[in-house]
C-alpha cells in the first residue's frame, strides 16, 4: 500500500494547520422537528418498548425509535445504520449515552416500517443488528469499557461478558416488565474508564494477585518513586535485587521495587506508573458483581454499588457463572421488588440479610468493607436485623 | 476463509444481542474484499488480526496490550491513546493499533453525510472500528498506526472542521444529555452549555496542564441521564426554585386512568390501576404532597425536586419556570482513594448567555486544584485532603447547610488562630502565675 | 484530728485483707414487691410526670416516684433521701442511669403523701431537693461529667452548666409534652467520660487553643514518645529548646516537643500523656453544642449527635448564651417534630437547612465536617435540597 | 459564715433545678457544725475549699486540678482516681482531693442501712461529697486523701462487705439496666449477668492488664436505657426471635382510646385520639404490620424488633418467649480516633446459667486485643485497624450479612494468597514468554 497524503506536511507541521476548533455545533445535526421544538416540549409517552413520542406545544411530535448496539462497530454496520436514517429519518439519527442508536421520525405512520426494518436485520450467526428496545421499566443497553479489545490493563474482557449479559437478559431488553429501569455497567477494571460503580449491577473486572516485578526493566520502564507513590496502601517500597545480565551472563545489582503482598489489593494502580508490574493472570483475574446502586435523584439520593460477588472467574467464551448470577439478582429483583423501585432501594428496603436469602448469593468476609476509616459506617450498629 | 481460527470468539455469534464478532468479521470480510477498491493505509488485515488477538485472550485469559507509548499530533497532549500488541510478530495488523478520539457534538445528534465521511476517512486511514460512543463521550476510532495520526487530525480539521477530543491530565471531552433538544424537564440548555464550555477551554482539552484527568458533564436535571453525579468532577445539574406547575385536568385524567403513569413505562407488566396516594405522594420522599377535593396540592417549599412525580405524571405536572443549575464537584471512580459522588458547591445559579458565574466557578476551582493538586489526584481527592471548607474559600462560597448531607459528628474542630481571641501564643510564665506546678 | 485506724495494718497489708468480692448483690437490695414480681412484669403505665406503675401476673403494682438530683450529693442530701425512703418505702429506693433517684411504694394510696414530701423539700436559694418528674415525652435530668469540681482537663463546668439549663427548661422536667423524651447530656471535654456523643442535645466542653508547651517540664514530667504518639493528627515531634534554669541563671538545652497548630484540634489527648502540654485558657474554653442521637434502636437506628453550635463561651455563672440556645433548640423542636420523633429524626426529616432555619443557628464552616476520610459521606451529594 | 466569698457561685443557688452550690454549703455547713461530734479524718473544711476554688475557676474560667498521681489501694490498678489541687496553699483542705470507685449493685437498687453505712464512712474518712453515681455506674466517693484510701477499702471490704470499681486500663466497672426487676421488656436478666461477669472478671476489673479501658455494660432490651451500644467495648442487648405476643382485646382498647398510648407518656400534651394506623402502623420501620377484620397482624419474619410498637401498646404487644441476647463491640467516644456505636458481632445468643457462650466471645477478643491492641487504643480503634474480618476470626464467627449495614461499595478486598489459585508467587520468565516486552 502506498502512503497518500491528506495534505499534511511533516516538515511544516504548522502550515495551515487548524487547531482547538472543536466539535462541530450540534445545531447542525439537530432533525427538524426536533431543531423547531427545542426547549418547546410537553411530554412524552413510550408506546411501546423501543418507542417514544414526544409531544411539543407547537403540536408537533416526534416519534423515536431506539435500538441497540455493541458499541464495538465497524464501519460496515455503521454505514447500515446511516442507510436506515437516509430511508427512513431524512439523514439524521443520534446515540445514547448507553450506547443506544436511536432513529427519528415526525409522524406516526414512520414508526412501524422503520421499526419493521430495524428488527428484521441480522448478522448470519443469528444475532440482531439493531433490537429494538431499552427503554423504560426494563433492561437497557450494558454501557461498557474495552477489555480485552483495546485496553492495557484489563482483568477480564469487555465486549465478551457484555454480550453473554446481554444475550441471557435478552428479552427484557425488548420488555418493560421490570419494577423500574435497570442499568446495568462493565467496566474491565478498577480504573472504571466507565464508572460504573453507581449501577443497578455493575460487572467490575479485578486482579486478585499481586504484581509480577520483572527486576531486570523495573529501572529501564519505570520512575521507581512514581511507582512507590502510586501505591494506595503504601505496601511498595524501593529496593535492591541481583539478576543476572541476559547477555553477558554477569550478575549485578539493580534497582528495583519490593511489594508487601500482604497489603496489596490488586488496584493495578502501580502498573499504570511502571509497566514492569504486570498483574494479568488467568487464575487470579476474574469479575466482582456490585449492585444496588443508581445516579438518579429520584425518590432516593444517588448511591454506589456494593460488592456482592467477591468472585467470578473468567469462563471464556460465555462466563456460565456470570451469566447465571444476573438471572439470580434480575429474577430476585424482579419478583420482589416494588413498582418504581430501583434495585438498591429494594435491597436496602428488604435489608441485606434478606437479598442474599432470596437471591441464593452466597456472603463472604469479602464483602465486608475493610478499607480505610469509612470501613466502620458500613459495619452494623444496631440490633435492629432480620433472622 | 478467516486469517486465524477463532473456535472460542466463534461461540459469541450466537445469541440474540448484536454479536461483537459478527460485527468484526462482518468488518475484516469488507476489508478484504475492498482491497482493490480502496488503497488501505493500515494493514488489510488488521481487523483478522485483532480477532487473532483475542482469540489469544480467549484461551490464555490475558491481555495482550502492552502499555501506551506517547503518541499524538503536534502541540496537543491529548485526544491519541498509543496502543501496541505484544505479539507484534503473530498478529502485525495490530503491532501498533492506536486510538484516536473525536469530540462529539452534543447531544450525539448526527447527519448521515457527516458520519459517512467519518466512515470513509477511517476506513481508509484506520481499521474501521468504532465506539459509538466511548464511556466519556467522544466517537471513538479504534486501531491505527503512528504515521496515520497527523493524516487523519489533519483531514479532520481540514476537511471534516472537526476536532479530537481529551486525554491524559486534561480537561476531557465534556458532554450533555440531550437536555432541551428533546426532553420536557432540562432545565438549562445543556448542549450549548456544553458547547460553550468546550470552546471556552479548548486549551484546557489539549494540552495538559492539570494534576490529573478533569470532567464536566452537563445533565439538564435531577434524573441525571449522563450521569454527571457520578462521574464528573463539576457536574452540572439542572434545577428551579419556584413551583412545579400542575394541570389538575391532567392529574385527573392519570387518576381515572386515562392516561398511562410513568410515560407508559411499565406497561410491560400488569401493576393494576394507577393509585396517585401510593405510587405518586406516598413515595414523595419529603411527604409534601396531598390530595384535597379532588386537586393535588404541593408545598413546593418542602419540595427537593427528586423528579419522582413529574416522572410519573408527565402530562400532569412540570418543572417551574425558574431554572437554573446546581454545581456538584468532585465525583470519580474508586481509583485511587475511593469512588466518590459529587458534592454540592452551588445549589443554584441562573445559567446566563456571558456563562460568567459558571466560569467563575471552574477557574476559581481549576486555580486551587492546579497549585494544591498531587500528581494523578482528582479533584475530589484534594477536596477531601484539604477540606471542604477549602473548597469553599477557594470558589468564595459562603457555607450553607445544603453543602452537608448533616453536620460533622465529630468535635474535632481546626479552629484558626484568627478565629480565636488572644490567638494560639501564650506565656507558660502567665500561665503558671495561675497554676503553680 | 486523730488518725483512727480501721484496723489496716499498713505493714502488713496482706493481713486479713479481702479482695475481689466484687459488688454486693442486687438481690439484697430489691424492695419485696420488686423481689417477688422480678421477671413477670406485665406493663407499665406513666400515671402522672414522674409517677410510673408497674403491673405484675401476681397482680401485684409497683408505683415508682422519680425524682431530680443534682448528681453531685453531699451526705446529707443523701441522708434526708435516705429518711424519706425510710419513711414513705420501707427503706429501698433506687437511682437511675441518669441520675434520677426513685422511690418505691407497693399501692397507690402511698403515692400522693411520698410525692408531697418531695416536692415540699427546697433549699435554702428556693431549688427542689427531689423534684418530681423525669418521665415519658418530657425531659429527663441531663447526665454529666465532674467539670472544675474533679477533673483535670475541662473545658468548662459540668454542674454549672448544667444547673443553669435544668433552671431554663425546668418545667419540662415536670411535663410530658414533648414529641418524644429529650435526653441532654453534658461532658466537660472531648474524653467524654460521659459519652454524650449519642444524645438528643449534647453539652461538650472543649478547648479551641494549642497547647502551651512548658519547656522547663517537658523533660521531667513527660515521656516525649507517648506525648507524641498520642496526637491522633501528628502534630507533635520531638524537639530541643533552649531554656534558662530558674536557678542557676544558666542557659541549657532540654528535649522538649514542637507542635503544629494548624494540625491541631485541642483534642487535648497529649496533655493527658504529658501534664507539661496544658491547653485551658479562659478564651479559648467554652462549649460545644451537638444534636439529633440517640441510642434507642426505636423505629431509626442508634445515631451520633452532629455539631451544631461550634462554640459557646464560658460565661459564668450562668452561661446566658448557652441557656438561651438551649431554648431555641428545645422550642422549635417542639414546635415542629411529630408525635414519637426523637430530636434527630425530626432534623432529618425536614432537613438540616431547614434546621437552622427554624432553630435560628447560624451554620458556619466549622459544622462542615473535616475529620480524615469519613468527612466525604457527611458532605451533600445529591441534588434533593430545600430552598 | 463560709471561709470563702463565692459571688459567682451564690448566683447557682436560685432556680428550680436542686443546687449543688447549696448542696454543697449545706455539706460545707454540716461539716463545721459536727467538728465536735465526729473526728473527721480529713480537713474539716474540705468542702469550703472546694467551693472557694471552684469560685476560682469561676472567675478564672480555668480548671484548678492537677494531674492526678498514682495512688490506689495495695494490689489494685483501678478503683481510685489521685487528684491535687493546684492551688493548695489557698485551699488546703482540697491539695489532695482522690476519688474512689465503689461498685454498685447491679440496677443500682439499695437499702438505706448500707447507704447510711456509707455516709458514715464517707463522712468520717472522706469529704462526704458523692457522685449517684458515676458515668460508668459506680458510687463515686469524691475527695479525700492518700493517708485514708487504705483505711476506706479496709473498712468497704470488711465491715460492708463491698468492693472497689474499675478506672484506668483495667475492665470498668460492668453496668446493666434493672431488667427484670421492674421491667416487662427485658428479655434476659441484666443483673444477673452483669453481677456474674463482674465476679468472673474480678481479676481484670482490679490489675491493669489491658491497652486501655474496656467496658461492659447490659441492656434488657433494643430501647437501650443503659446506652450500652454507644459506650460500651462490649454491648450485650437482649432480643428475641419468635413472635411478638399479640393481646387483640389490648389492641382494640387501644384502638378505642380506653388505654392511653406509649404508657401514657404523651399525657401532657392533646395529641388528638390515638391513631393506630399512623402511630405505629405506618411508623414500622419495616411495615410487618397491618390491621385486618379489626385484629392487628405482624410478619414478624420481617419485623426487626426495633421496640416501637411494643412501646407503643405495652399491655397489647408483649416480647417474644425465645429470648436472648445480642452482642456488639467498639463503642467509644470520640478520643482518639472518632467516636463509634458499637459493631453487631453476635446477632443472637441464648444465656445459660453457665454463661459459657458469653465467656467464650469475652475472652477470645481480650486475647486478640490484648495481644494486638496498641497503648490506649480502645476494642473499636483495634477493630477499624485491623478490620471486621479479624474480629470475626479470633470469635471463630461466621461472616453473615447482619454484620453489615451494607456491603463494601469499595472493590479493595484484600485476598488472602490461599484463596487465590495459583498462589502469588509467579515467574517473570513464564509471564515474559506469553507476554513479550
Amino acid at each position: 500500500m502506498a502512503f497518500i497524503s491528506s495534505g499534511y506536511n511533516p516538515d511544516k507541521p504548522m502550515e495551515d494547520r487548524i487547531t482547538d476548533i472543536g466539535p462541530r455545533h450540534y445545531s447542525e445535526f439537530l432533525p427538524p422537528v426536533i431543531k423547531n421544538n427545542k426547549g418547546k416540549w410537553l411530554w412524552h409517552e413510550i408506546l411501546e418498548p423501543g418507542v417514544l413520542m414526544h409531544k411539543a406545544e407547537s403540536g408537533d411530535e416526534v416519534y423515536t425509535v431506539r435500538c441497540g448496539s455493541p458499541r464495538l462497530m465497524g464501519t460496515e454496520t455503521l454505514r447500515e445504520a446511516l442507510e436506515i436514517a437516509d430511508k427512513h429519518c431524512d439523514g439524521y439519527l443520534r446515540f445514547t449515552t448507553r450506547n443506544n442508536i436511536e432513529f427519528m421520525v415526525d409522524s406516526k405512520d414512520k414508526v412501524q416500517p422503520l421499526k419493521d426494518d430495524l428488527q428484521s436485520r441480522k448478522h448470519e450467526g443469528g444475532s440482531y443488528k439493531f433490537p429494538v428496545g431499552g427503554t423504560g421499566a426494563g433492561l437497557t443497553n450494558i454501557v461498557h469499557t474495552q477489555g480485552w479489545i483495546h485496553c492495557h490493563t484489563p482483568a477480564s474482557d469487555a465486549s465478551g461478558t457484555v454480550k453473554v449479559v446481554m444475550d441471557e437478559l435478552f428479552e427484557e431488553f425488548q420488555q418493560m416488565r421490570f419494577p423500574a429501569q435497570l442499568r446495568i455497567s462493565m467496566a474491565c477494571c478498577l480504573n472504571m474508564c466507565g464508572a460504573v460503580h453507581c449501577s443497578d449491577i455493575a460487572i467490575l473486572g479485578y486482579h486478585r494477585k499481586p504484581p509480577i516485578i520483572d527486576h531486570k526493566e523495573v529501572e529501564n520502564l519505570c520512575e521507581i518513586p512514581l511507582a512507590v507513590a502510586a501505591c494506595p496502601t503504601a505496601a511498595i517500597r524501593p529496593a535492591k535485587t541481583t539478576i543476572t545480565d541476559d547477555r553477558t551472563g554477569e550478575e549485578k545489582t539493580v534497582k528495583t521495587v519490593a511489594i508487601k503482598n500482604e497489603r496489596c489489593m490488586f488496584c493495578g494502580n502501580c502498573y499504570t506508573m511502571c509497566p514492569a508490574l504486570p498483574l494479568t493472570d488467568a487464575e487470579g483475574d476474574g469479575l466482582v458483581i456490585m449492585a444496588g446502586g443508581k445516579v438518579s435523584n429520584r425518590i432516593s439520593e444517588p448511591k454506589f454499588s456494593k460488592v456482592v460477588v467477591a468472585f467470578i472467574p473468567n469462563e471464556t467464551p460465555r462466563w456460565p457463572s456470570l451469566a447465571k448470577c444476573m438471572r439470580q439478582l434480575v429474577d430476585a429483583y424482579v419478583k420482589g421488588a416494588k413498582k418504581y423501585e430501583r434495585f438498591g432501594d429494594w435491597a436496602e428496603r428488604i435489608g441485606w440479610e434478606r437479598f442474599f436469602e432470596v437471591t441464593g448469593l452466597e456472603f463472604t468476609h469479602h464483602l465486608i468493607d475493610d478499607f480505610r476509616d469509612p470501613a466502620y459506617y458500613t459495619w452494623r450498629q444496631t440490633t435492629n436485623f432480620k433472622f | 476463509m478467516p486469517k486465524h481460527e477463532t473456535p472460542l470468539l466463534d461461540q459469541l455469534e450466537s445469541g440474540a444481542w448484536p454479536s461483537f464478532v459478527a460485527d468484526l468479521k462482518r468488518q475484516a470480510g469488507s476489508r478484504q474484499q475492498k482491497q482493490n477498491e480502496i488503497e488501505f493505509q493500515i494493514p488489510v488485515d488488521v481487523v483478522d488480526d485483532l480477532l487473532g488477538l483475542l482469540e489469544l485472550s480467549y484461551v490464555e485469559k490475558e491481555v495482550h496490550w502492552k502499555h501506551g507509548g506517547i503518541v499524538g499530533v503536534f502541540g496537543y497532549g491529548g485526544g491519541v491513546i498509543g496502543r501496541y500488541c505484544d505479539q507484534p510478530e503473530k498478529f502485525p495488523g495490530v503491532a501498533h493499533f492506536h486510538t484516536m478520539r473525536v469530540n462529539q457534538p452534543a447531544g450525539k445528534y448526527y447527519k448521515t453525510d457527516y458520519l459517512r465521511q467519518l466512515c470513509d476517512l477511517w476506513d481508509f486511514r484506520g481499521s474501521g472500528l468504532t465506539n459509538m460512543h466511548g464511556s466519556t463521550g467522544d466517537i471513538v476510532l479504534l486501531g491505527t498506526t503512528t504515521p496515520q495520526l497527523e493524516e487523519i487530525f489533519y483531514e479532520l480539521t481540514h476537511k471534516m472542521d472537526q476536532d479530537l477530543g481529551g486525554s491524559g491530565s486534561n480537561l476531557r471531552t465534556p458532554a450533555a444529555c440531550l437536555g432541551e433538544s428533546r426532553c420536557e424537564w432540562a432545565c438549562y440548555d445543556t448542549q450549548e452549555l456544553c458547547y460553550q464550555m468546550t470552546m471556552e477551554y479548548q486549551d484546557e482539552l489539549h494540552r495538559p496542564a492539570f494534576p490529573y484527568k478533569f470532567k464536566f458533564k452537563f445533565d439538564g436535571c435531577p434524573n441525571g441521564c449522563v450521569a454527571s453525579i457520578a462521574r464528573a468532577d463539576m457536574s452540572f445539574i439542572g434545577t428551579w426554585r419556584d413551583d412545579i406547575r400542575i394541570d389538575q385536568e391532567a392529574v385527573a385524567a392519570y387518576v381515572g386512568g386515562e392516561i398511562k403513569p410513568n410515560g407508559g413505562a411499565h406497561a410491560g407488566k400488569d401493576w393494576g390501576p394507577f393509585d396517585i396516594q401510593k405510587e405518586v405522594i406516598d413515595l414523595c420522599p419529603t411527604k409534601c404532597m396531598w390530595m384535597e377535593g379532588g386537586k393535588l396540592n404541593i408545598n413546593d417549599r418542602e419540595c427537593t425536586r427528586c423528579m419522582h412525580c413529574i416522572n410519573v405524571m408527565p402530562r400532569a405536572l412540570r418543572i417551574g419556570n425558574d431554572r437554573g443549575l446546581s454545581i456538584l464537584c468532585g465525583a470519580k471512580a474508586p481509583i485511587l482513594d475511593g469512588a466518590q459522588l459529587g458534592s454540592l458547591l452551588v445549589p443554584f445559579m441562573k445559567v446566563d448567555e456571558s456563562y460568567d458565574g459558571v466560569k467563575e466557578v471552574i477557574e476559581n476551582i481549576w486555580d486551587w486544584w492546579m497549585e494544591e493538586g498531587k500528581n494523578r489526584e482528582r479533584l475530589g481527592e484534594t477536596m477531601k485532603r484539604q477540606g471542604f471548607q477549602k473548597l469553599l474559600e477557594v470558589t468564595g462560597i459562603d457555607p450553607d447547610p445544603r453543602h452537608v448531607s448533616e453536620p460533622r459528628h465529630n468535635p474535632y474542630i481546626f479552629w484558626k488562630e484568627e478565629e480565636v481571641p488572644g490567638g494560639f501564643e501564650r506565656d507558660i510564665n502567665d500561665y503558671r502565675s495561675r497554676h503553680p506546678k
